[in-house]
């Protein structure tokens, strides 16, 4: 199973007002219940353009119709010296889920246990990526805004993160690409809706691509031994599809700001005394 | 006030034992420390110890109106909260990452898997269910609370009885246990947690089960929860080192095998204390 | 809002400007000009009406303004006794720590509290009530959810707030229902034969007449549903920042901090004829005598009018923008 | 050896009367009989011992909890670098401080570079319910180091504070059974720590495990039981 | 290697990478800012420009938080007073850190510190206050330690604050420009950038007697319209390059200055759409 031959088509996903009579999730034809195929990923929208007050880093990431927003404070002085490290930065995740996010309204509170869980999760998953020695005493805050639930709420997250301290110039040992998968009887799909999700047992499997290592692995429904290795497999592989996504996003955003820098000739007073050296 | 992490000596040595295939307390890598299950005075109560860390999992019933949207099905709450007591870590303000760990595994591996048949708790539809309550009291942590709160959780489930109910019409009458024996709850699987810790240095074997210090030097948890049929219900790698993903397979199957052996003991020790129960009851 | 950090060197740079004449401020702009206003409908589907607002934003980059989202959901709610009839609205704005980076989480659930209750008080009250929130008179009534979130802030939060709610409610569809009653048809009844027996046979599902509905039905699932009734009442809000004699409005950070008191001012513009208070706020420290509180209010119904009425013709270009792109769509896909 | 209950009175009479830990002197003495029966009180569950001249009275009890006392040495871990001195926490409620300087030869320029996390074996110099406690590496007079100072390598074993005096006491049979054993460094600090080394890492930890055993408050094997542990730990 | 590397991404010969990318072994090359060693190869840590001199290998970040260096000329803000020092924010990783002993004192810059001085802090600097320093040396864990030891460098008045991301600052020879329309600029290399009104000469410089208050004083000067449209025009002028990260050099300010007088409307209209493009074209051509 190369991960070329997993395609990523720009298939404008039906809106989600779909009728509620029972849907199939897998036709004979092949097709899932929003057009795409088995192991079609939905459409990544990436935008990097700097988000709220002052955020060093920012991205504004959808897959399909889940839509996260995450900004990146730091590294920066701590708010509270007692939660400082003295070798390393502190990371600090805190997740916020609007209300209208998901069709049913729900207002979730600081203390709700899911959130706290998805911020730890997140927490210690970018926590060995970053690499915090180089800012002891330091503290980088990552807030991560979700806007829009349907389905692949973790693996929206952490593509965003990744995408938003690649933005702010963090030093990360990689990337870290997550994706969903699933398994319909014996058939599995990647990259799954609400609808799926609610229906299939799925896994939420991220993986850094470089070293093909997996960095985080979710599954909260029931499935077998064999079919879960069959599904981690592919959701492994799917990362890295996922990964040319976002690389390209990166690689487009910095082309653009290193041009405009370099367009403009030198300064004409005072030789140049070498520029602000990183 | 955060506890002061392990000393570098400790560290140290822990890394370079650990390398040489030794850990502290003389166990292999995948092999868990005693598990030893004393049940109390009434049916649905149960102490687990796993070494030294120790769980008391205890069930109640009452019969409750059911909430509108489900009138067929019973109810199931479960009630954890690590005190002070546990170790001076835990404060009973913020819930401290174990906590929240810890509530959430108990979450998934009792309410959303579907341990207990929910419809079996229904008396009357829509009139009277059953409310099964389980409080989890986390005791002394010395490594691993995860996996002694989940099995300590399960175990007491399987060991609690309902008093048996009559219903005819729209009266409903409840036998007392001296007059009818007690019902066992309706189980599909019974589900086991196993915790991995890994280290940073993924050169080091990852060990089964962490005790104290192997809990405060980890690199990352693998947490598993199955049930004795290969399926499995929760895995859980919430971030820490990366690993191969090879590796991770490995460890799958290292649980699968361990929960038949964790099944065959505790399905032992259940029927070894209902026999003694049985006695009494006549 | 939150006194950004400002040395008083700047603020006196920044008071000295606008007490001159003719006043300059930091951006060159007048002391009733506003910042470039962004406004987009429609951003949330899964909502009932929603819409982002910003004032002030960069236009090459979207960065450095204040930004909202609103966004309404609508619940269907049973009437106790207590709640009235006819329906309900709530407000809540949640502000995002990203916006308020250097706001430890206690200050910011304070803001929170804050901006949620001068909305709530102002939005829900009984003059603004719209009439069609009701379904079936005492017994089933829609709740209207308004939810703010505030995703960057460069000050005058509180006119950022109500323009965006006034749009996410004006966009807002309310599903058609249709009361319906139900009636066991004749044929169950045979069979068990001991009730009395209803002579008309008509089918269970009897919708002409309607004597005493118990429950109701979406008739179309396609057509979104009608507008809130009453949409023009919605209020609009104007921040005057005092100074001594001067006032100025649409404040940055850095002038919020300089000037010690503010004057919230809240208008519904139903018609040109038709205007109301629908709350005021004096914020800050100093004080204010009557008749300059008077000319301000006065000064503050010219504002909010024509800030009610260019938001008006906006949104309209925003409702017919997106009729046209909804056809194109449809048309593409045939 | 009578055993003892918080509150119930202890007969020390003496001239020159010093109380230990867990005694506590009534100073408005009830009786009329004025100077002659100041009533000692036990305030600790324990053993009450005293010195065969009758003049030094303590009580023997066990406690995981140290409370620091002059002069006694401890075992601290590093916690943080503060000016030159650096914080060490030693198991008690405040953490002590240890200044850069006292070390021996240590000077203003050359001052030892501990990190945060090493561990120093040192004696508290000063001990007072309202201040921090001080430590220090040396003996101030002849400013030698006497085998305090940082201790490298090895591992630290956690036990109760009885144990520890109990392995300070030469009569105590688990030291020289260990060093009959095989050879072996041990450090024992007052706050319940002991610091233990030997050349491979199976040793050290049948040594750990020995400590644990042999404690009162686990199992409190005697020395039979520990021969036969490290017997079959030997083995495996 | 990855498949595109062969063909060079042709922005003037420059070779653009992202976290995760393996450059090359890290036999032949030594590995310097932005990068780290894997399974001897060098692989970058940051997305930015990869730099190559002789031996050795560097990423130069897009975007990044301000790097100080022994030498550079930045604006603070101070956020905290302590005993002796103040901790002032330079937009860097920490709060720097401005002792008692690294300012001149009023009375002449031979003055010894008093203990008196030590209790009025707040004379000199207090919280929230701008000041220009330079940075003096590094404390163990990277903070920077400032010092405002000269007549140039102080506390700031007579103008406002913009802050840009500290990289579109170059290192110049000096700091302190004027332009022509009567408004200072302070670059400071942390991304802020002082815009106050124009002080001559022998007003700075030139004063014999070290006037005590002055130097420490709230006061601002008063300041003609003009000047203020003038400092006005350059804040929005600096706002629009910087959205746009076009470096900001003296000449780029001048020909962004001497266009945006020859447009018909006011400064505030500078920020609308269609004007900031105009300017943003225009600089881009001249090039």
């Amino acid at each position: 199973m190369s991960a070329d031959r997993l395609l990523l088509t720009l298939s404008d996903s039906s809106d989600s007002s779909d009728g509620h009579s029972r849907i199939e999730i897998l036709n004979t034809g092949g097709y899932r219940s929003d057009g795409r195929r088995q192991y079609e990923l939905r459409t990544i929208s990436i935008d990097l353009s700097p988000q709220g007050s002052g955020a060093d880093g920012s991205a504004s990431l959808t897959h399909g119709l889940t839509q996260v927003n995450v900004c990146v404070f730091g590294p920066r002085e701590a708010k509270m010296r007692s939660q400082t490290y003295h070798d390393r930065a502190n990371v600090n995740i805190e997740v916020a889920i609007a209300a209208f996010s998901a069709s049913e309204r729900r207002k979730r509170g600081r203390g709700d246990k899911r959130i706290l869980e998805l911020s730890q999760t997140l927490k210690s998953t970018f926590e060995p990526v970053i690499q915090t020695s180089l800012y002891p005493r330091s503290q980088i805050d990552i807030y991560i805004q979700v806007l829009q639930q349907d389905g692949g709420l973790l693996q929206a997250c952490v593509n965003a993160t990744t995408l938003a301290l690649a933005n702010a110039g963090i030093p990360t040992y990689d990337f870290v690409c997550a994706v969903t998968g699933g398994v319909h009887s014996t058939s599995p799909l990647l990259d799954l809706t609400l609808l799926e999700e609610n229906d299939l047992p799925n896994v939420t499997v991220a993986v850094m691509p470089r070293s093909g290592k997996i960095t985080l692995v979710s599954m909260e429904t029931r499935l077998h031994v064999d079919r879960f290795e069959e599904i981690f497999r592919l959701a492994g592989e799917a990362g890295k599809v996922i990964h040319r996504e976002m690389r390209k996003a990166v690689k487009d955003r910095t082309e653009q700001l290193v041009a405009s820098m370099q367009s403009v000739g030198r300064p004409s007073t005072g030789a140049d005394v070498g520029d602000n050296e990183y | 006030m955060r506890p002061p992490s392990p000393s570098i000596p400790e560290k140290e040595f822990l890394f370079s034992a650990l390398k040489q295939g030794l850990r502290l307390d003389g166990r292999e890598f995948f092999e868990t420390r005693p598990v030893t299950l004393t049940f109390g005075p009434e049916l649905g109560w149960v102490e687990c110890s796993l070494g030294q860390t120790r769980v008391l999992a205890q069930v109640d019933a009452k019969m409750i109106k059911p909430p509108p949207e489900r009138p067929f099905e019973g109810v199931i709450s479960i009630h954890s909260e690590i005190s002070p007591m546990a170790s001076s870590e835990f404060e009973l303000g913020r819930p401290s990452e174990e906590e929240v760990t810890i509530t959430r595994m108990l979450d998934k591996v009792i309410r959303r898997s579907d341990v207990v048949d929910k419809e079996s708790l229904c008396i009357l539809a829509g009139q009277r269910v059953w409310h099964l309550r389980l409080n989890v009291h986390c005791l002394s942590d010395s490594g691993n609370l995860l996996d002694c709160a989940c099995l300590a959780g399960i175990v007491a489930l399987k060991h609690f009885r309902r008093p048996d109910v009559e219903v005819i019409g729209e009266e409903v009458t409840v036998h007392h246990p001296t007059s009818r024996a007690p019902i066992p709850l309706s189980l599909h699987h019974n589900l086991y947690c196993f915790t991995f810790a890994f280290f940073s240095d993924t050169s080091i074997h990852p060990v089964l089960d962490p005790n104290h210090l192997e809990q405060r030097l980890n690199g990352g948890l693998i947490s598993i929860a199955l049930n004795a049929h290969r399926e499995l219900c929760v895995v859980q790698k919430s971030g820490g080192v990366p690993l191969e993903p090879a590796d991770v397979l490995r460890i799958v199957n290292v649980a699968v095998q361990k929960a038949k052996d964790l099944d065959v003991i505790v399905e032992s020790r259940l029927r070894e204390d209902w026999e003694g129960r049985k006695v009494e009851v006549r | 809002m939150t006194s950004a950090s400002i040395s008083k060197a700047e603020k006196s740079y920044i008071q000295a400007g606008l007490l001159t004449s003719p006043p300059r401020r930091a951006d060159g702009r007048y002391l009733h000009d506003f910042r470039a206003i962004y406004l987009e409908t429609g951003v949330a589907p899964l909502s009932n009406g929603s819409a982002r607002l910003s004032i002030g934003r960069n236009p090459l980059d979207g960065s450095g303004g204040t930004e909202v989202l609103a966004a309404v959901k609508l619940e269907v709610e049973n009437i106790e006794e207590q709640t009235l009839d006819g329906g309900r609205i709530a407000c809540n704005v949640s502000c995002s720590p990203s916006a308020y980076p250097h706001l430890s989480s206690g200050a910011l659930d304070d803001l929170q509290h804050d901006l949620t209750t001068v909305l709530h008080q102002t939005l829900s009250h009984p003059s603004l009530h719209p009439k069609n929130l009701g379904i079936i008179p005492r017994k089933k009534s829609w709740l209207l959810n308004l939810d703010l979130l505030v995703t960057a802030e460069a000050g005058n939060i509180y006119d950022a707030l109500f323009l965006a709610a006034r749009a996410a409610l004006w966009d807002t569809k309310v599903p058609r229902t249709r009361s319906v009653e139900y009636k066991t048809p004749k044929t169950f009844l045979s069979a068990s034969g001991d009730m009395d027996v209803d002579q008309d046979t008509r089918s269970g599902f009897d919708t002409r007449h309607v004597a005493h509905a118990t429950d109701f039905e979406l008739p179309d699932y396609w057509d979104e549903g009608e507008i809130l009734e009453g949409r023009e009442r919605w209020p609009v809000a104007v921040t005057l920042n005092l100074l001594h004699t001067v006032h100025f409005l649409d404040a940055t950070l850095q002038e919020e901090a300089s000037c010690a008191s503010r004057l919230l001012v809240v208008y519904s513009h139903e018609s040109p004829t038709a205007y109301t208070i629908q709350s005021m706020r004096m914020l800050g420290s100093d004080e204010l005598s009557i008749p300059h509180l008077k000319k301000l209010i006065k000064e503050a119904e010219g504002f909010t009018r024509s800030m009610a009425t260019s938001l008006t013709t906006k949104l309209e270009d925003e409702d017919f923008r997106r009729n046209q792109k909804a056809r194109e769509k449809f048309g593409r896909r045939k | 050896m009578t055993i003892v209950l918080p509150g119930e009175r202890a007969p020390a009479r003496h001239v020159n009367l010093k109380l230990g830990p867990g005694l506590f002197q009534n100073s408005n003495a009830s009786t009329s009989t004025g100077r002659a029966a100041p009533s000692i009180f036990a305030t600790r569950a324990g053993t009450l011992n005293h010195s065969s001249n009758g003049s030094k009275w303590w009580i023997e009890s066990n406690a995981r909890r140290y409370v620091p006392a002059a002069q006694e040495s401890v075992i601290g871990v590093v916690v943080q670098k503060q000016g030159e001195g650096f914080r060490l926490d030693i198991g008690t409620a405040h953490s002590a401080n240890l200044d850069g300087l006292a070390f021996e030869g240590a000077t203003k320029r050359n001052k030892p570079n501990l990190k945060v996390g090493s561990l120093i074996y040192g004696r508290i110099s000063l001990a007072h319910k309202d201040m921090e406690p001080e430590l220090e590496c040396f003996d101030a007079q002849s400013r030698k180091s006497e085998g305090f100072g940082e201790l490298k390598g090895g591992f630290l074993v956690r036990c109760s504070l009885r144990l520890c005096r109990q392995l300070l006491d030469p009569k105590y049979f688990l030291l020289p059974l260990l060093g009959s054993l095989f050879p072996l460094e041990i450090a024992v600090g007052l706050n319940g720590r002991v610091w233990i080394s030997s050349q491979d890492a199976k040793r050290t930890i049948a040594i750990a495990q020995a400590i644990e055993a042999a404690d009162p408050d686990a199992q409190g094997m005697d020395e039979d039981g520990i021969r036969t542990l490290l017997e079959d730990l030997g083995r495996k | 290697m990855d498949e595109d590397d062969e063909d060079f991404l042709e922005t003037g010969g420059m070779k653009l990478t992202w976290p995760g990318e393996s450059l090359t072994s890290s036999q032949d090359y030594m590995r310097g800012h932005g990068t780290y060693v894997d399974k001897e190869e060098v692989v970058a840590s940051v997305s930015g420009l990869v730099e190559r001199v002789n031996k050795l290998i560097t990423v130069r970040a897009v975007r990044t938080r301000y790097n100080p260096e022994v030498g550079d000329l930045v604006v603070g803000r101070i956020t905290e007073v302590q005993p002796r020092r103040w901790k002032v924010d330079g937009n860097s990783r920490q709060d720097a850190v401005l002792m008692l002993s690294s300012v001149n004192l009023p009375g002449g810059v031979q003055r010894r510190k008093l203990e008196s001085d030590e209790l009025q802090m707040r004379t000199f600097f207090e919280e929230g206050d701008l000041l220009v320093a330079e940075v003096q040396a590094f404390f163990g864990d990277g903070t920077m330690s400032l010092h405002t030891r000269s007549l140039s460098y102080g506390k700031l008045r007579n103008g406002q604050l913009v802050t840009v991301p500290p990289i579109l600052v170059r290192r110049l020879k000096s700091h302190f420009i004027s332009l022509p329309c009567g408004v200072d600029l302070i670059l400071g290399l942390n991304g802020y950038i002082w815009v106050s009104k124009h002080v001559k000469e022998n007003e700075r410089e030139g004063e014999e007697a070290f006037d005590a208050e002055a130097v420490y004083s709230n006061q601002n000067d008063d300041i003609d319209d003009s000047t203020r449209m003038a400092i006005s025009r350059v804040t929005n002028l600096i706002i629009i390059l910087a959205s746009r990260s076009i470096p900001l050099t003296d000449t780029i300010l001048l020909d962004a200055y001497d266009w945006s007088l020859e447009q018909e409307g006011d400064v505030k209209d500078l920020l609308h759409e269609d004007a900031s493009d105009a300017l943003v074209t225009t600089i881009l051509a001249k090039g």
